[in-house]
């Protein structure tokens, strides 16, 4: 019968990166499979356990935490309720009988953004805002300096943390003083965030580099393109895997080959701007982090 | 016949299981002036509350001019003409009297700071008082708030003026002028009724005296059929024929049991030394004062209010530090520590000027406030407080000094104003003080308690006390002093013994003149 | 170069100061007036969402600033029913408002703009003052920011001058130090408060529209990020005063702006010793400035009669 | 019979017509507004979960709740309680390997301690910036939660991170440093009785002690307060100091009882519900607890909604803030007594 499945958010769904993330996958699981879904929007670190028993004593089948921060939690209460599989997004962690952890190979997508970045920039200076530096942030980060230094080597890579998630304003403000400091092409990481890193350097005409969601629509003469980090996609695979029973406890890391992160197309006038060789460059760049020969992830 | 500019009918007021005012009916004709007399706590301010809109009557009806009104708020009184200067004045602290003046009356566009300063020294010298209008109401004492409120209330138009205590906080010559204005008041056909617990003002300016107990008018009767001992009487008794009559004996005006002799072989208690005394506004308030009181005296400080006497007292009580000079007090100096609580520690009690914002917390109740000054004392306990102890000193006050209320736990600030005074002397008496600062006992007492505290006073006396007794109050001083010191524009004259002196000297100095 | 990062700078602080600016403003005058409203956080969410909303709709950003301002006003008034009128404790109510705020903004954002990944806001362009925003340094200093910007500054100087120098500013004052005062001479005190209470919520919805169609063109949840109280903290530091209010908005939005700055040269030093750069100075010149500020006497006092 | 006066009939009015609202915003989001009723008040309050839930929030509530009723009671408006919290908990947890190999009688004690001294120090910043150097209380402890919450995010990205340095996030606490778990199969730990007994000591404090009188007199007068001898300075400082001290207290008893660890975020919002649970507790130490449940259930059955109706995230709060206002109405109902 239907499969009940909850999903536990740290933040708003419409945050256009993160949870929007999560959510878009897992309503795009309910059209494709059986099932019947419950999303708990911005839980708090505090509650965190309280929603998460709460599922588990309802008797849903698949509670998934969308963050580091759900997989101690977890850990504490998964014995107690064998008949309920518990996933965690963004971790590394797994007990038998029924805790999985789906990650994204973050620092490989911080990696493709930080060469993209070194290929397009005029004043061979970028930088990165991020949130609040938690692990896949600064996974993301240190990928994408070591992504952009793979280019060239003079390049000036900058960052900075807005001290929130959620404070667009301080998001963009910081991104126009990195802008002020000479860098014409921008990233971010975190959520709501995000979207004012995009806005302030579309208002000053900078490039920016998109991360989870494409996001080209939001602003197409500013992004250049964007790092995937499909996080839709590790709902999707747990979803499937829990419905067809193939699902183990164990961490499942999603990279390039996994579909997990990506590429998106170059469109609109970045279509023009990269040369043929810089293109063949970033197909080989994808090809080695896919075969392991590169890697932005932390050793 | 002439309309009554106000006519009262069974007018009643409840406050839970308090009948403040009982079927009261009253009338007013056009150029009277009529004397509301009681004891503390009779309803006279419920009275005056509900003619200007400040409560509304449970029943009853008030005529204006004739027509039923409902004074549901201040403003439907003043509209009709109403002014009123209350007994517990409301004033904004930080503004000035200009623009206290202003308030209510400009429209909502610019202020002209100077026609509202004219406006200010044009009705203070209709009245002859002085007043800057550029000073903080804060900064003034009560006296001067006091006339910041007559200001108030004489600024506009009124066919009504209705006067709560006016003169309880006044100097005499303060009160004679105020009672220049009543009657020029009169000459233009206003209406007053005012409230007073001096019957002297009653024979000064009053055509008819209206007298309540408990909350019952008792008797209503022209001026010149009165007679001082016959209002007591009827005040103290409630019985309605009295007034007329010579009247039943009373404490008040006993004579003093002991004549004034100063004490020379006492320990010295209080001892001022050069002292100088700034206001908050930097301005001096007093110069090079020295006096010595030794246990069993009491010095008057006489003066007309606002000549350094609250500085004084404040300073004497530890709230503020003198800027040159030294004080001594049972062995404190001023310029060791100089606190209010070692000061109380050694035996001083306190009665302040400013009742409502030093000696009473309206909010709680009587016996909280009964605990105030004795808080640092062993004697409501040390670190556990002893509630039961408290209440019982707070029964006996209220049976001693005849406090006019539900009981211990009532908020004080119910109280009527006399009865919250009566408090703050009980508690400042209770423990056998060894130093008594008084600064105006008796004010808004009505007159029976007046005898009763100055007897009291007298009694700590000669137990014993030093006492420093202001008052610009000539009679009070006559019946109590020792020895008197005057207190005019910074500079002080005396001390010197009281049968050494003249009324007619401590007048004359009192008006600065040496 | 060096220039350059220092006009950088100021605009940044300006516009971190503005929404700040305008709350403050309007709660300075409901405070004046005795009613304290911490509830800003919720009014200024709303007015940032119905910015956005209207400005879609209208096509035009005063549209959007319209909606702001009267939904605002109408927060405002929620507040004076309950702590003016109803008499109830006015930070329990405006407690009551960030909950009602962040609820209404985020379900109005969801049902009007749900799945639409990227709507374009009309926002507020910024002054172009032609030969004098292209003046060097001053140019960029003073004329060439948002036109709202210059409505923040021209309000602050007419509130102080509204508080200290009119007859209503003389009512507001009384109403908020002494009600019974004003009472007795007629004003009607819950009446004054009532109206300075929608006055403060229009200012605050004015500066949720100023954060999201002026400093930015969209509307994201819980966007306010705690510049509610911020704004609150303000008006204290300020002591009152519209012109302090100015001053004080003015330096925690340029410290702010500095302390992002910093940030990139130091990647040694952790971030987190930058963020608190702006707070710990308003410590310290709080130490320093001695004097305790004296807020209105009667502030957060429902008045009643006796 | 209850005879409504014309303020309550008012109220009760402006009430319906919020909640008439309020179902119309629940049905226009497709749900049964009764059956969101009935999860709001049924999950938050009668079952048993729930009812444990609701227990275990209202520990730090309760404890924060106090502190705030202390302080404001003297006229001292404390708003710094998120990060007097936060300090307390990070001093204790600095503590903690200290403490760890102590007997856990000894320990645990200890560990309390040190948190309630860490919120003691940081509102007696606060309290000292106020009567040293006359510092309005409202902004210096709003700018010290500030301070607060960036401290406690480097910490533990630094002195205080884990040994493995990977999250952000403090060590784990050993078992003798836990406060035991009261029920099995619930979280409800003896925080409980921890946040009991400080009801009793703070009410004792305010109601019974000399130091409570003069906190009250001080808040309602300062004037007559410095005249009875009382210096508001005094009162003011170590005010803050305690008031403080029960939140850093709170702190480290949702970290010992509940999380086992130091982490961003872990007590979010409490201080502004701890200020609502205050006043609407009348400042008064008895009904604190009282308060602070309700607050507790609203919160449990707001989750509850969250989780198990199609009622989109954001109208939760609508449905929270038309309840706190609902909470405020009964509470000028009938005139309630103090305890
Ligand atoms: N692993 C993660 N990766 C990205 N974002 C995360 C992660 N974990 C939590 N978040 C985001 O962090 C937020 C919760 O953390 P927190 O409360 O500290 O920040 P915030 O509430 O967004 O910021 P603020 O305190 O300024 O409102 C949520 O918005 C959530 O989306
Ligand atoms: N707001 C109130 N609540 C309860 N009781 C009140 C209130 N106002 C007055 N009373 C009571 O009503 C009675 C009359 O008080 P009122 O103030 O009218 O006396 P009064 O004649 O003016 O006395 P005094 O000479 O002392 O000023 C007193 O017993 C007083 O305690
Ligand atoms: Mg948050
Ligand atoms: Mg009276």
């Amino acid at each position: 019968d239907t499969l009940r499945i909850a999903l536990v958010l740290p933040g708003s769904v419409t945050d256009g990166t993160f949870n929007s993330a999560a959510n878009t996958g897992i309503q795009s699981a309910k059209e494709k499979y059986d099932i019947e879904v419950s999303v708990r929007e911005n839980t708090d670190f505090a509650e965190i356990s309280e929603v998460l028993l709460s599922y588990a004593r309802e008797g849903y089948d698949v509670v998934i935490g969308h963050g580091f921060q759900f997989a101690e939690p977890v850990m504490e209460i998964h014995a107690d309720y064998p008949d309920t599989w518990f996933i965690v997004n963004a971790a590394q962690v797994a007990a038998e009988p029924n805790v999985a952890s789906f990650d994204n190979r973050w620092g490989d997508a911080g990696y493709i953004a930080g060469t993209v970045a070194a290929m397009v920039t005029q004043t061979g200076t970028i930088g990165h805002i991020g949130g609040i530096p938690v692990p896949v942030i600064e996974d993301y980060n240190a990928g994408f300096a070591k992504g952009a230094a793979s280019v060239r080597d003079d390049v000036k890579v900058l960052s900075a943390y807005v001290g929130s998630f959620s404070d667009i304003a301080r998001g963009a403000e910081i991104t126009t003083s990195l802008i002020e400091q000479g860098a014409d092409v921008v990233t971010s990481t975190g959520n709501e965030n995000v979207v004012g890193t995009i806005q302030a350097a579309e208002k000053a005409g900078v490039m920016a580099i998109g991360t989870a969601f494409d996001s080209y629509e939001a602003a197409p003469d500013t992004i250049v393109t964007t790092a995937l980090i499909n996080m839709g996609e590790n709902i999707d695979q747990a979803v499937g895997k829990v419905i067809d029973g193939s699902i183990e406890p164990k961490v499942y890391v999603l990279g390039l080959s996994e579909n997990g992160i990506g590429l998106a197309p170059f469109r609109g006038r970045f279509e023009t701007m990269l040369s043929d060789a810089q293109k063949a460059d970033i197909d080989q760049m994808l090809a080695d982090i896919e075969s392991g020969k590169v890697t932005g992830q932390p050793e | 016949m002439t309309v009554p500019v106000l006519e009262l009918t069974r007018l009643s007021k409840r406050y839970g299981e308090v009948t403040a005012v009982a079927g009261l009916s009253l009338k007013l004709e056009p150029g009277e002036v009529v004397a509301l007399l009681g004891e503390n706590g009779a309803g006279k301010s419920t009275v005056v509350n509900m003619i200007t809109g400040m409560t509304r009557p449970d029943t009853g009806q008030i005529h204006l001019q004739g027509k039923e009104v409902h004074l549901d708020t201040p403003r439907d009184a003043l509209d009709r003409g109403i002014g009123v200067v209350h007994q517990h004045y409301a004033l904004v602290g930080n503004f000035t009297v200009a623009e206290t003046l202003a308030l209510g009356r400009a429209g909502p566009g610019v202020l002209d700071r100077k026609v509202l300063h004219a406006d200010v020294r044009r009705v203070a010298e209709r009245i002859g008082m002085q007043m800057d209008p550029a000073a903080l109401v804060g900064s003034l004492d009560v006296a001067g708030q006091q006339r910041v409120e007559i200001l108030k209330a004489l600024s506009r138009k009124v066919s009504l003026l209705v006067l709560d205590e006016p003169t309880a906080v006044l100097s005499p010559e303060d009160a004679a002028r105020l009672f220049d204005v009543v009657r020029a008041l009169r000459a233009d056909g206003v209406a007053i009724l005012m409230v007073t617990h001096r019957l002297a003002d009653v024979f000064a300016v009053c055509d008819r005296a209206a007298v309540m107990h408990a909350g019952h008018l008792v008797c209503d009767l022209p001026v010149a059929s009165a007679t001082k001992q016959g209002l007591i009487s009827a005040m103290i008794s409630g019985n309605t024929d009295m007034a007329q009559l010579p009247g039943l004996p009373v404490q008040a005006n006993v004579l003093p049991d002991r004549p004034p002799t100063p004490v020379s072989d006492t320990p010295i208690r209080v001892s001022v030394r050069n002292l100088k005394l700034l206001r908050a506004n930097g301005s001096q308030a007093v110069q090079g004062l020295g006096f010595d009181i030794r246990a069993g005296e009491i010095m008057a400080l006489a003066g007309i209010d606002g000549n350094g006497q609250s500085e004084l007292v404040q300073c004497l009580a530890g709230l503020n530090l003198p800027d040159d000079g030294t004080a001594e007090i049972c062995g404190c100096r001023s310029d060791g520590h100089w606190t209010p609580r070692l000061l109380r520690n050694a035996g001083v009690a306190h009665v302040p000027d400013d009742r409502r914002r030093y000696g009473i917390i309206s909010d709680l109740s009587l016996s909280a406030n009964m605990m105030l000054s004795h808080f640092f004392s062993p004697r409501y306990g040390r670190t556990v407080l002893d509630r039961a102890r408290a209440r019982d000193d707070t029964r006996r006050a209220i049976d001693e000094y005849d406090i006019r209320t539900t009981g211990p736990d009532q908020p004080i600030g119910r109280l009527s104003g006399g009865n919250q005074q009566k408090l703050v002397l009980a508690r400042e008496l209770l423990a056998g003080p060894r130093v008594i600062l008084a600064a105006h006992p008796s004010r808004g007492l009505d007159i029976r308690t007046i005898g009763a505290v100055q007897d009291i006073l007298r009694r700590q006396r000669d137990a014993g006390a030093a006492i420093l007794l202001v008052s610009a109050d000539l009679d009070e001083i006559r019946a109590l002093a020792d020895r008197v010191v005057v207190l005019a524009a910074g500079t002080a004259f005396g001390p010197v013994a009281m049968a050494d002196t003249d009324m007619a000297q401590i007048g004359a100095w009192m008006a600065g003149h040496a | 170069m060096d220039l350059m990062l220092l006009t950088g700078l100021l605009a940044s602080g300006v516009r971190f100061a503005m929404p700040l600016l305008f709350a403050a403003l309007g709660e300075t005058v409901g405070q004046k007036s005795g009613v304290l409203n911490v509830g800003l956080e919720g009014i200024m969410l709303v007015g940032a969402f119905l910015a956005v909303a209207f400005s879609v709709a209208t096509g035009s950003p005063w549209g959007g600033l319209l909606a702001a301002t009267l939904g605002g006003a109408a927060m405002g008034l929620l507040h004076g029913f309950f702590a003016v009128r109803l008499k109830v404790d006015q930070i329990v109510s405006g407690l009551a408002l960030i909950l009602l705020g962040l609820g209404l903004s985020g379900f109005g954002y969801r049902l009007i703009f749900a799945g639409h990944q990227s709507i374009r806001v009309p926002g507020f362009e910024r002054l172009d003052l032609g030969p004098l925003s292209d003046l060097p340094v001053l140019g960029p200093l003073l004329f060439s920011h948002h036109l709202l910007a210059y409505v923040g500054i021209f309000m602050a100087v007419g509130l102080w001058w509204i508080l200290t120098r009119t007859g209503l500013g003389l009512t507001i004052r009384a109403v908020g130090e002494n009600p019974k005062a004003a009472d007795s001479v007629g004003i009607d005190v819950d009446k004054v408060r009532m109206r300075c209470a929608a006055f403060g919520g229009a200012m605050a919805g004015i500066g949720g529209a100023y954060l999201s169609t002026a400093q930015l063109a969209g509307f994201v949840e819980d966007m306010v990020a705690g510049r509610g109280f911020i704004a609150i903290a303000c008006v204290v530091f300020a002591r009152w005063n519209p012109l302090g209010v100015l001053a004080v908005a003015l330096i925690f939005g340029i410290a702010d702006a500095g302390q992002i700055r910093l940030q990139p040269f130091f990647p040694q030093i952790p971030y987190q010793f930058f963020i608190i750069l702006p707070y710990v100075l308003a410590l310290v010149a709080l130490a320093g400035s001695a004097k305790s500020a004296s807020l209105p006497a009667a502030l957060a006092q429902p008045y009643r009669k006796a | 019979m209850l005879v409504l006066d014309r303020d309550s009939r008012v109220a009760l009015m402006a009430l319906a017509a919020c909640a008439l609202l309020l179902l119309g915003l629940i049905a226009l989001a497709g749900e049964s507004p009764l059956r969101v009723l009935a999860i709001l008040i049924g999950d938050g309050f009668l079952t048993r979960a729930g009812l444990a839930d609701a227990l275990v929030r209202s520990i730090p509530l309760t404890l924060t709740g106090l502190g705030v009723a202390l302080s404001f009671r003297a006229g001292v408006f404390n708003i710094g309680v998120d990060g007097q919290l936060l300090i307390g908990a990070a001093l204790a947890m600095a503590c903690a390997p200290i403490l760890g190999p102590l007997p856990s009688a000894l320990a645990l004690p200890l560990l309390l301690l040190a948190g309630t001294l860490g919120g003691a120090i940081w509102g007696g910043i606060a309290g000292i910036l106020k009567a040293r150097f006359g510092a309005n209380e409202i902004i210096a402890t709003i700018m010290l939660n500030y301070i607060a919450i960036q401290m406690v995010s480097w910490l533990i990205r630094g002195p205080l991170q884990e040994p493995m340095g990977i999250f952000p996030r403090s060590e784990k606490l050993t078992a003798s440093l836990r406060l035991p778990i009261l029920f099995d199969g619930t979280r409800l730990s003896a925080g409980l009785i921890v946040a009991a007994l400080a009801c009793v000591a703070v009410w004792f404090l305010v109601a019974r002690s000399r130091y409570g009188y003069a906190l009250t007199v001080t808040g309602k007068n300062a004037d007559a307060a410095r005249y009875g001898g009382i210096q508001p300075a005094v009162i003011a400082f170590s005010v803050l100091c305690l008031s403080g001290a029960l939140a850093g207290l709170a702190g480290i008893v949702e970290v010992s009882g509940l999380h086992g660890r130091l982490q961003e975020g872990f007590a979010g919002g409490i201080g502004i519900t701890a200020i609502a649970v205050a006043l609407l507790a009348r400042l008064s130490p008895l009904w604190v607890p009282v308060a602070a449940f309700g607050f507790a259930g609203l919160y449990v059955g707001s989750d509850a909604i969250a989780r198990l109706t199609a009622v989109p995230f954001p109208l939760v709060h609508v449905i929270e803030g038309t309840i706190v206002l609902a909470f405020l109405v009964l509470q000028i109902m009938p005139k309630a007594k103090d305890l």
